[in-house]
């Protein structure tokens, strides 16, 4: 059971190992690797490709809101090993941003805790996602999301 | 009290976090959010009425209507967008 | 793309940057790797308690049948990037099984594209398991499975 | 035409595998296993009327109607349990 937030990138072999070592109730490890896609954000606009993206993350915020988000992962499925590695800073197409991995003595809940931890990941941890193209930076979602964001937290501030 | 800003937010207010002492009419997140309007047109901006943005008191996300006693940090940014 | 069965045991991290080098269009890389669970088949049996299994497999239908199958995923979903390393011969617990990896653009895909591969090996596929317990050797499946194992096969020959 | 088993079935026949020439009566998987419970004791309890098994001809899984014409390998298993 364990949370990091590190701008370094992570072996996921060695951290595998750890985290399974010395468990012999582990019938299944699901695990999420998320990379840096290049893509198109309009296909076939150069300009639009992206080659390198940083994540800001919120020191302190964030790892508390991960340590969270794992304890609710272990109350609702019966798992023997969490983990949960991301990475902020600056990252190149290719390269690693994020580790979940999830162990149960059962496939089905590490699969579901697994896609759980990913999910909320993508949408309620501090992460801000500044994406570099041709034509320069852009905050991911300042644009487009921004009315739906919008009327998100504007109905709780009602 | 401090405040801090996150992404784009951090570059139209023009720092990433200042100490403020609102005066103390100023109970709630929604008020602190006002009250910091008229620091600087950056300031306005970035926490216009409609922006899309949330907050933060102590590290732990928080609406509008959160009260602010005791609190030692708050933070506004955009809505997540990692991982 | 690739499918192996092998006797030896294979290191994670290595397969998964093979599996990924060079491709930036993985957003999502979803991962199994399965491991010899120590348990007890009744709880509290001390008798019934698994310290090892020997899994056997049928050389070239094995193979065949875990190539059908990969092809078949990548039909369903868009995949960048599948593997299969399935172990056979003797494990003890807490040794690895299995690996299956997914790369896709997107998780969603990743994640399904790896469960319909992991319950079809765990159905599908060419192995039998023989589990050894301090009370000695058993074939899973060679007593209680077998009315409904029967019946399977009954209904086609019919 | 060589004859494989597997698992358990390897145990009760006595043989991984044996290589048999079945009559041209023999037409069918079904037809292959009726004729193999005559060749021994172990075989007529592994290939018993109502035991799990399945077939695979040359490699691919096969119901016991399927024909045997030009098969080189037919193989007997119980059901899978592996993975």
């Amino acid at each position: 059971m364990a949370v990091r937030v590190q701008e370094a990138d992570f072996d996921v072999g060695a951290e595998l190992d750890r985290l399974t070592a010395g468990n012999r109730k582990i019938g299944g490890l699901a695990v999420f690797v998320g990379l840096v896609r290049e893509m198109h954000v309009r296909e076939g606009y150069h300009k639009d490709r992206v080659d390198a993206l940083t994540l800001e993350h919120y020191p302190g915020m964030t790892e508390k809101a991960l340590e969270e988000i794992e304890t609710e992962a272990k109350k609702r499925w019966p798992l023997e090993a969490t983990l949960i590695v991301h990475r902020h800073g600056r990252m190149e197409a290719g390269e690693r941003i994020v580790l979940v991995a999830v162990g149960s003595p059962h496939r089905e809940a590490a699969f579901e805790a697994c896609e759980f931890l990913v999910d909320w990941l993508k949408t309620k941890a501090p992460f801000w996602k500044l994406e570099e193209t041709p034509a320069g930076e852009k905050w991911v979602g300042a644009t487009a999301g921004d009315d739906k964001a919008a009327a998100r937290w504007e109905k709780k501030k009602a | 009290m401090k405040v801090r800003y996150f992404a784009w937010m951090k570059r139209t207010v023009g720092v990433p976090e200042e100490e403020v002492s609102p005066p103390a009419d100023i109970a709630t997140v929604g008020d602190l959010v006002t009250w910091l309007r008229a620091r600087s047109p950056g300031h306005a901006e970035a926490l216009a009425e409609g922006a899309a943005f949330g907050a933060a008191v102590d590290q732990r996300t928080a609406t509008f209507d959160v009260k602010l006693a005791g609190a030692r940090e708050v933070a506004f940014f955009p809505p997540f967008t990692g991982g």
